[in-house]
């Protein structure tokens, strides 16, 4: 399965800018498996396993875990601190 | 126009906006706002909004429809700056028109709770040294979950 | 300015106060206000509110100054309109300045539901028939005496 | 004791408008002894002893039961409607 993956904010500070391609093994189906495969590559990707980091899929806010399909544009966020 | 969303680099005129929300439906007897402003903290030169543009808007869009069923407000209002702003400049004006005090004033305390944990903003700091990422506030996280358990009790 | 009261029979303009109250103290992040308008009800022609010269202004003050120091405000402010008002008209500008926005928030709160009941105003309704005084509600009441309960714990 | 009394706003149109002088007898010395003593000359003012009924004595919003004194400015007031 294919994805794009962008983190956010100061995740982008730590894990780097811009989206970049992943091709996935067969077993990784969900975000949580992604986060383990990610942190294989980079150790830094362990933090995006903590609870209050919040996903965006295909432009939509979703909870976490959540199922991946090919194709998908994934953003990784740090807590939002607007308003 | 019941719900008034906005996330735009421009500045925003908190003072304008009041006044066209005032005095515009005459079944309203009460206009509830709040504004967000930059405060001096520490050694900030400015404060800077990144945002994700589309899913601001419809995070903020959600949070209005909501507020407008649950306190059957005539109008909602968020109007959300971004990039870079000075001491003193607007960040956000949150704003709502009802009937009643009660539904106005509890529609303002939602949105500006919600809006801080449920909407893709992020907050930097830029001073004379370089910048830093502000940490969300466990007090935010709080408020935002009070509203959240509200919710969830009104819809069982 | 911390404590800002007046009680006249000009009108209003909510969007010049809040213009006089945001970006002004670089400490504040925080400015909630709230707005009472007339509100079309029945066959009102007119609304007309009286009040007590003098002690209005007193109940107004201090109310004013217990918000100021329960919720650390920089500023309130009150001000409320007198005489005879048509639909849409503001009868009520509340509104407060502070650091971070859950004081902001509660202190308008607590001085729109205290004003309510605590500073010597009264309603008038003027139909085309006559006029009629408007009754104090319970849920008014009610929302006053919250307030008072929770200042007596704190003072406790 | 000699008071001064006020009714205002919805109490006024039932009581009266503008202020009268009242030569109070001896044993009248506080706000719901003069109450009793209103309503014995008109039984409207019987109404004055509801508890939601404010007294403002010399300018100052007081509670009731409100001693009174020699030349006090009283005024009955209808449970306020501002805001």
């Amino acid at each position: 399965m294919h994805v794009r993956i962008r983190y956010m904010a100061a995740l982008r500070d730590r894990l780097g800018d811009g989206e970049t391609a992943h091709d996935l093994p067969a077993d990784v189906t969900d975000s949580e498996a992604l986060i383990a495969h990610l942190t294989r590559s980079d150790a830094a990707a362990a933090a995006l396993a903590a609870p209050e980091i919040r996903l965006i899929r295909n432009d939509r806010i979703v909870t976490r875990p959540s199922a991946l399909e090919e194709g998908d544009r994934l953003a990784f966020c740090p807590p939002f601190t607007g308003g | 126009m019941p719900s008034d969303i906005r996330v735009s680099a421009e500045p925003i005129d908190a003072a304008a906006l009041m006044a066209a929300l005032t005095g515009q439906s005459p079944d309203d007897g009460a206009v509830s706002s709040f504004v967000g402003q930059v405060r001096a903290e520490g050694d900030l030169v400015a404060l800077e909004l990144e945002h994700y543009p589309g899913v601001t808007e419809a995070a903020l869009r959600e949070l209005s429809e909501q507020a407008m069923a649950r306190w059957s407000l005539s109008q909602a209002l968020i109007h959300h700056r971004v990039g870079r702003m000075a001491v003193g400049e607007t960040i956000v004006v949150v704003a709502a028109s009802a009937p009643h005090r009660r539904a106005a004033l509890e529609a303002v305390s939602f949105l500006i709770d919600r809006l801080k944990t449920e909407a893709p903003f992020w907050k930097r700091v830029h001073t004379a040294q370089g910048h830093y990422w502000v940490e969300a506030r466990d007090s935010d996280t709080a408020a935002s979950q009070y509203w959240r358990d509200q919710i969830a009790q009104e819809d069982a």
